[in-house]
């Protein structure tokens, strides 16, 4: 089997994987609320609800295709795509595990091994700001208009304190590889004190701030709460969406799923370990490869599970924010924070090499 | 280097008085900032900044160019207190604007490398765009300021281009590799392309014709102070760069670039003088004038010899005070009348004579009428050009022939209207009284004596 | 000695300043005419002093040499030889007269009308003594703004800003020319001093360029056809101050730069076609103006045509013995007749323009057809008139003749038929200047007019009885001037034997 | 550096100048053609990007880390030219309620 | 470990993606039931009429915000390159950093005070 077979294998099988998600999100997302609500959640299709999510999607394409009569048709269309296209690739970059073997070969379980990883990651949630603002304007409504622009101010302004709170990471490891960040936090002493597990090694305890930061940007980035200002409802309908319908509208709220997804995979990959495990050396040198492989999978996608859990946690916790206030907290607050902490991670890794000498 | 530091810094203290709504000290801070740096001018370099030499020396012209910006910008803040009085609340910002575009000027009087020069031009252009839509509610400075940026921005992809074009070719930024490649392959198609794109990049930023049709407009919408500034340090920055660049960068492939600027300096001197009879307007018969001065100065890259700089230099520096002299004038009658056209000006002389002979005298220095410093530097061109180029001499004393005219009505509508039509209660203030007395003590003081400059400038 | 020069050069400057910022209208007059009348009394001591003798005459004496630029090359030089003190004498006797002529008007601003009378003096004075081509040519430029100021302020028409910009932008054309055939000079010359400017090596086609580049500007300034243009709107829109001051003395700026400049330095071009071209040109002025002038009924205009026509001759003159001492005939002889026009012109004119603002003043008009029989009422002016006019004639014993007859003699000397043409003049001037007179003084006057009219006024018959005065002396006793002249011309001319 | 050379290399340079050049050209015809100011300000943008891809593709090339250097500067200035640009477009739009630039005509004679 | 081949998955994964937007999008085009009807096309107004063009202007501090978001941005692109050699440069090259902080704070401050970013007044 070729590699690019093999990658190819690895693109459907991903792209499977974050459908599944993001569909089955929705559902889990019904049933925290539920449960947060002491409620029962969807209970009606299949056991559990479980099958909901097909039902929604069924539902999805046999609804009316609608396009306002004033709308800029072909942006009409192009928003919605760009924002499930965008969300789909973003993934690509993501070690989802360690590496797997098939027939004596190894394969790494990430789709495109690029050494510029972190920079496609900001890339592609940079260019997702255009599907929500597309969506918008093209709707030719008021409301959708302000939806959308809303949105992307949020976004814009949060990806500021994002962009500032990886450099902190990058510094740590020097390189903008996703692959490279991963391993460097499976091996070494944590603390450079606590040698005894492998695996552990992880940035979030060298770096709360900058997790924070980018946790909150994070959220802020998928347009989740408690910074959903650009869909609230009571304001705004349903904002950038609201003239939206059938799978257009789909598109859009697959793709935030997919978003939320994802943004919690770059979380793990980059704070929590990545797919590592806790003694993840000792097993690699005692199992096989595969064994190892899946374990790894498995880690990641457990630790992105919970990442998703707590989304869904603050979602139905905290109340939303004013614009005013979500605007203060992403210029006045993170930004000023995370480049401050930029200067001091530098400083520390500077003076601690210092005195290692 | 530490110039450039010390009014970096001026201008963001200068920045930050009107943050702390203390705005009406920017100038202040402004002026003082400009003193220390003219002072430190005088001293040599500090040895620290040797190790930036590959990008950028702040050798002895540069000194020298940097000392005459200094003065001019020195003698803007002085006249910006009345000028700037409409822009109260963001004066500050004005203020240190001003001053970083000079410190992207005298980036480029030193810069030693493509990208510093690339930088200098943007750090000198961008706060200008801003600057020359001040008057925020005003659709003609609004149109000054889009036209500005447009044109600007347009001639910085050209610049890029041929920056990277060079780059291609001969594998560095550095001017004197630049200049040793070019020596080397005088024939390299793609360094010649380089080259001939950055010359038509920087013609558009001096405003040499055909690449000037941005400049009318911009001057003439633009606040007059802010005019003021581009008509001299812009102009002294754009023209150093470009010669810099021009005698030292592509030296060797002199034979391609210089014909191309023969063919510009004319139209420009042809085109500009006639376009400058036939305005109505002031302020826009001075901007032609203004870019009529970018072909005289044009001369200078013909016949270049080891005194071609001083020449540049004297030439630009007269250039710059007969500017400040006219615009200064114009800058209280446009206040006062509300307009600038060369009926504004009537009876000036009767009113304000002071200001008018000001006026008149740095409009004859601008002509080129002797004992005015502008004589003496038009001499020097022509003398200088007059070996390799005697054509253009003659285009350019046709180019002054007809130049007289035009400055000659706004003297004529000064002095020779019997009826004033100036409001004697609105009297013009004595910073004013006291810079046109220097403009003029500068002026002739040049003219009579060259040396002085020499002198004063450290040559 | 060298202080007089100073003395001379610096007193019209301060007079100016002085008369510029003088608050008191009512005696700036008087202050203007004592600075000049002290700079004539300089002017005479300088003359008295002077070497006169055939070999030192030719010598520079009165000599300033202050280092000026080093990076221009230039030094502040001024230095008096016969040439220029024939100049300086002509500059410093008019100026008084033509201060003194405007005692009897009342016009605003005197003051400063005065100042820009003596920064004139000042300029003319450095035009006539400098030795440094940079300074000559700065001096040359800055006549030309005082004098603007004069006729574009003082003028008497409405138009007169339209002539005299078209004045100064003509004459300024020229002088830039001019500027580029210097720097030309300039560049193959080790210094900008004028001897330098002679030991210059240049070919025929570089000596062909400077000399037409420098000849504009004499051109326009003297003027010659077809340069002549602004001339005539100018004089006649004038006051008539700045008329007399651009007739009497400007005109001879040219007259001097091309015996002093142009001859010395392009005798090549001179060899060449140019010289002959130019002497047509000139001889070509010489009849034009005096055709025009008959058939103009403005005074004013008549002066003008027929001052044309005066200064054709004396350009004609100085290059037809250019041409024949470059044809191996040494002569000076139109250098000599140029000369002595020249300054004999000058008091013509000047008495001419004074007369024809005097007829205005009485007629209040221009138009010669509108007056007439002054000569009963006004006697007195009637004689003084006559005798400027016969100068101007060049009546013998009168100083026009010894100069008319010494050029045309000179021109025929070359060319019998420019000669012949060139003789016209006496005939043509005889005509348009008697029917001047007659129509003015003689014949059917206003009844009304005539009755209200007084003979000339105290100040008037001073100014022109001592035009009349030197009218007469040079006519009768020219020798001083061909003196003085003698060895500067020598040396001139001497630079154009090979 | 050594390994992306190897993969930019792969493409013969001449390819790299061809595509900077026509883009830069698209960009030079746009400004000049297009008269709405903001069309204008991203023809502009096209011009320096289609420069930066050919410094980047002649730094590959030659090894030498300058050329991307100067990218770094281009975008910075950019960047800077679109905050002012956008600024003065929405200024002249609050004056004109029009981001053509045909109707600026105003300053004459 | 960088060539053109890392690439090509990217361009597999975009394939897949585009794929799948294409087939919803027109799947729900041809499944979904089409109606017509001029009060049925105007956009949603909660009820109202259409009132003028959607494309109104909206509060310039919005347009302060994006230019703000690119000016910062690029400011944080010069920490990438500089992250990625931070220990190659040592100590003086922390120095300039800090130095570029320091102007980055200039500016954030000044924004500030100007009140950019007030979004309660």
């Amino acid at each position: 089997m070729g590699v690019l077979t093999f990658k190819l294998i690895l693109v459907f099988g991903l792209f499977l994987l974050a459908l599944t998600v993001a569909a089955y999100s929705t559902w889990a997302e019904r049933k925290v609320a539920a449960i947060m609500q002491d409620r029962m959640g969807p209970s009606r299709a299949g056991p559990f609800g479980l099958f909901q999510p097909l039902a929604d999607g069924g539902k999805f394409f046999f609804k009316e295709d609608f396009t306002p009569a004033n709308a800029e048709k072909f942006l009409f269309v192009i928003g919605p795509s760009l924002v499930m296209f965008i969300s789909l690739i973003t993934g690509a970059v993501i070690p989802w595990g360690k590496s797997l073997n098939f027939g004596g070969q190894s394969y790494s379980l990430q789709v495109a091994n690029i050494d510029v990883g972190v920079l496609y990651l900001i890339g592609m949630v940079s260019i997702g700001v255009y599907g929500i603002m597309i969506g918008g304007w093209a709707s030719n409504n008021k409301y959708s208009l302000i939806g959308a622009i809303r949105a992307s101010s949020q976004m814009i302004s949060y990806e500021l304190a994002m962009g500032l709170a990886l450099i902190a990471i990058i510094m740590m490891t020097g390189s903008l590889d996703l692959k490279v960040i991963t391993d460097s936090q499976s091996t070494g002493k944590l603390w450079g004190v606590i040698p005894w597990i492998s695996g552990m090694n992880w940035n979030i305890f060298y770096q709360p701030v900058a997790f924070i930061i980018f946790f909150v940007a994070a959220l802020a980035e998928c347009n989740r709460h408690p910074f959903d200002l650009a869909e609230c409802e009571s304001e705004l309908i349903n904002g950038y969406h609201t003239e939206y319908s059938s799978m257009k509208l789909g598109l859009y709220m697959f793709g935030e799923y997919v978003n939320m997804f994802i943004s919690n995979a770059l979380i793990v990959t980059l704070f929590l370990g990545g797919y590592n495990f806790p003694g993840i050396q000792w097993a690699t040198e005692h199992w096989s490869e595969n064994t190892v492989g899946i374990l790894s999978i498995l880690s990641f996608l457990l630790k992105t599970f919970i990442g998703i859990l707590i989304f869904m946690w603050v979602r139905w916790t905290l109340p939303r924010f004013r614009y005013d206030q979500l605007m203060h907290l992403g210029w006045k607050k993170l930004i000023p924070i995370a480049l401050v902490n930029l200067v001091l991670t530098g400083g520390i890794i500077l003076a601690f090499e210092h005195f290692m000498k | 280097m530490s110039v450039i530091i010390i009014i970096f810094l001026t201008a963001v203290i200068a920045l930050f008085s009107g943050v702390f709504e203390q705005g009406k000290w920017a100038r202040y801070i402004g002026i003082a900032g400009l003193l220390v740096a003219f002072y430190v001018a005088f001293l040599p370099e500090h040895q620290f900044f040797a190790k930036y030499n590959s990008m950028f020396i702040f050798g002895e012209n540069a000194a020298l160019f940097t000392k005459i910006s200094i003065v001019i910008t020195l003698i803007l803040f002085f006249l910006g207190g009345f000028a700037l009085s409409n822009h109260r609340s963001h004066q500050s910002e004005l203020y240190s604007l001003i001053l970083f575009s000079l410190t992207g000027g005298i980036v480029l009087f030193s810069f030693q490398n493509l990208v510093t020069l690339f930088l200098g031009i943007e750090i000198l252009s961008i706060p200008l765009y801003v600057m020359a839509g001040a008057r925020k509610s005003d659709l003609k400075s609004t149109e000054a300021s889009i036209k500005y940026f447009l044109m600007g921005a347009f001639a910085t992809g050209f610049l890029l281009f041929g920056v990277a074009l060079i780059y291609g070719s001969s594998g560095s930024f550095d001017l004197y590799a630049i200049h040793e490649f070019g020596i080397a392959n005088p024939k390299n198609l793609m360094f010649t392309m380089g080259c001939v794109l950055m010359l038509t990049a920087l013609a558009f930023k001096v405003s040499l014709a055909p690449f000037h049709m941005w400049s009318p407009d911009v001057y003439q919408g633009s606040p007059s102070l802010i005019t003021t500034f581009m008509m001299t340090v812009v102009k002294i920055s754009g023209f150093v760069a470009l010669f810099r660049l021009m005698t030292i960068g592509f030296y060797g492939v002199f034979g391609e670039w210089i014909n191309i600027l023969a063919v510009l300096v004319i139209i420009t001197l042809l085109l500009a003088n006639f376009m400058g009879l036939a305005q109505s307007n002031a302020k826009r018969m001075l901007a032609y004038s203004s870019v009529s001065h970018a072909g005289y100065i044009g001369l200078i890259f013909f016949g270049i010899n080891n005194l071609s700089t001083y020449n540049l230099a004297f030439y630009l520096f007269a250039y710059s005070l007969a500017s400040v002299g006219v615009m200064m004038c114009l800058i209280y009658v446009e206040k006062i009348k509300r307009e600038s056209s060369f009926k504004a000006f009537n009876g000036l002389g009767r009113s304000e004579p002071i200001l008018a002979v000001t006026a008149s005298i740095s409009l004859l220095s601008m002509a080129g009428i002797p004992l005015t410093a502008g004589f003496v530097g038009k001499f020097s061109l022509f003398a200088q050009a007059m070996e390799a180029a005697p054509i253009l001499v003659i285009i350019a004393v046709l180019g002054s022939a007809i130049s007289i005219a035009y400055y000659l009505r706004l003297i004529i509508a000064m002095f020779f209207h019997e009826e004033s039509t100036f409001n004697t209660s609105e009297k013009v203030s004595l910073t004013y009284n006291i810079v046109a007395v220097f403009i003029i003590a500068a002026i002739i003081s040049l003219g009579v004596y060259p040396d002085l400059f020499a002198m004063q400038f450290g040559l | 000695m060298s202080g007089v020069l100073l003395a001379l050069l610096l007193l019209p400057l301060i007079g100016s300043v002085f008369t510029f910022f003088w608050k008191n209208n009512k005696f700036s007059n008087d202050v203007a005419l004592g600075f000049s009348l002290i700079s004539m009394v300089l002017a005479f001591y300088a003359l008295a002093y002077f070497n006169f003798g055939p070999t030192v005459g030719q010598k520079l004496q009165y000599e300033i040499n202050v280092p000026f630029s080093g990076v221009l090359r230039s030094n502040l030089h001024f230095g008096i030889d016969g040439l220029s003190m024939i100049m300086l004498i002509l500059t410093n006797i008019l100026v008084p007269l033509i201060i003194l002529s405007s005692f009897n008007e009342k016009r605003a601003y005197s003051n400063k009308f005065y100042g820009l009378i003596l920064l004139m003096q000042f300029g003319l004075l450095g035009v006539f003594t400098s030795l440094d081509g940079l300074v000559f040519y700065g001096f040359w430029e800055i006549t030309l703004i005082p004098i603007w100021f004069i006729c574009g302020l003082w003028g008497q028409e409405d138009q007169k800003l339209k002539f005299t910009t078209k004045f100064f932008i003509f004459t300024f054309v020229g002088s830039l020319f001019m500027l580029a055939g210097l720097i030309y000079v300039y560049n193959h010359s080790a210094s900008f001093a004028l001897i330098d400017l002679y030991n210059s090596t240049l070919t025929t086609t570089e000596q062909t360029f400077v000399f037409w580049a420098i000849f504009l500007a004499f051109a326009v300034k003297f003027p010659i056809f077809p340069f002549h243009n602004w001339q005539s709107d100018t004089y006649t829109y004038s006051p008539t101050q700045g008329s007399m001051l651009l007739s009497g003395i400007m005109a001879k700026m040219a007259v001097f730069g091309l015996l002093r400049y142009l001859l010395p330095i392009t005798p090549l071009a001179i060899a060449g076609t140019s010289g002959g071209i130019v002497l047509m040109l000139c001889v070509f002025t010489v009849v034009f103006g005096g055709l025009i002038a008959l058939i103009q009924n403005d005074s004013k205009r008549i002066i003008a045509y027929s001052s044309l026509s005066h200064i054709g001759l004396i350009a004609a003159g100085i290059f037809a013995s250019a041409l024949l001492t470059l044809k191996g005939n040494f002569t000076i002889e139109g250098g000599e007749g140029a000369v002595i026009l020249a300054f004999a012109h000058g008091i013509n004119v000047v008495g001419l323009f004074y007369c024809a603002d005097i007829l205005f003043k009485k007629f209040k008009t221009r138009d010669i057809r509108q007056m007439g029989g002054l000569a009963s009422v006004a006697p007195k002016f009637a004689i003084l008139f006559m005798i400027i006019l016969f100068g101007s004639l060049g009546v013998p014993l009168t100083n026009g003749f010894i100069g008319e007859f010494i050029l045309i003699k000179s021109i025929y000397d070359y060319s019998s038929l420019l000669g012949v043409i060139s003789g016209f003049t006496m005939i043509l001037a005889a005509g348009y200047l008697l029917r001047f007179y007659g129509k003015a003084m003689f014949g059917e006057g206003d009844k009304v007019i005539l009755s209200s009219v007084k003979d000339i006024s105290g100040v008037e018959f001073s100014v022109l009885a001592s035009l009349a005065v030197f009218v007469i002396l040079l006519g009768v006793f020219p020798q001083p001037i061909l003196d003085m002249a003698n060895s500067s011309l020598k040396l001139i001319y001497g630079s154009l034997v090979f | 550096m050594g390994e992306t050379n190897t993969f930019i290399q792969s493409v013969p340079l001449e390819y790299f100048i061809l595509l900077s050049t026509f883009l830069f050209s698209l960009g030079v015809l746009g400004v000049l053609v297009r008269r709405n100011a903001i069309v204008i300000l991203g023809c502009v943008e096209l011009m320096l990007n289609s420069v930066n891809l050919l410094l980047a593709a002649f730094s590959s090339y030659k090894g030498d880390g300058n050329g991307q250097i100067l990218v770094f500067f281009i975008m910075v200035v950019a960047a800077a030219e679109v905050a002012v640009g956008l600024a003065i477009i929405a200024m002249m739009y609050r004056n004109s309620k029009s981001v053509d630039i045909s109707i600026f005509n105003k300053l004459r004679g | 470990m960088n060539s053109a081949e890392n690439y090509i998955p990217i361009l597999f994964q975009a394939g897949v993606a585009i794929g799948f937007v294409l087939i919803s999008i027109l799947g729900a085009h041809y499944l979904g039931p089409r109606l017509k009807g001029t009060n049925k096309d105007k956009n949603f107004e909660c009820g109202i009429e259409n009132e003028g063009n959607a494309r109104t202007p909206f509060s310039v501090k919005y347009f302060l915000t994006a230019i703000l978001f690119v000016l910062f941005d690029i400011e944080i692109v010069f920490f990438y390159p500089y992250a990625v050699n931070f220990r190659e440069f040592g100590l003086e090259g922390f120095v300039a950093v800090l130095m570029f902080v320091g102007v980055f704070f200039l500016g954030f401050f000044y924004v500030l005070k100007r009140g950019a970013l007030d979004w309660d007044k």
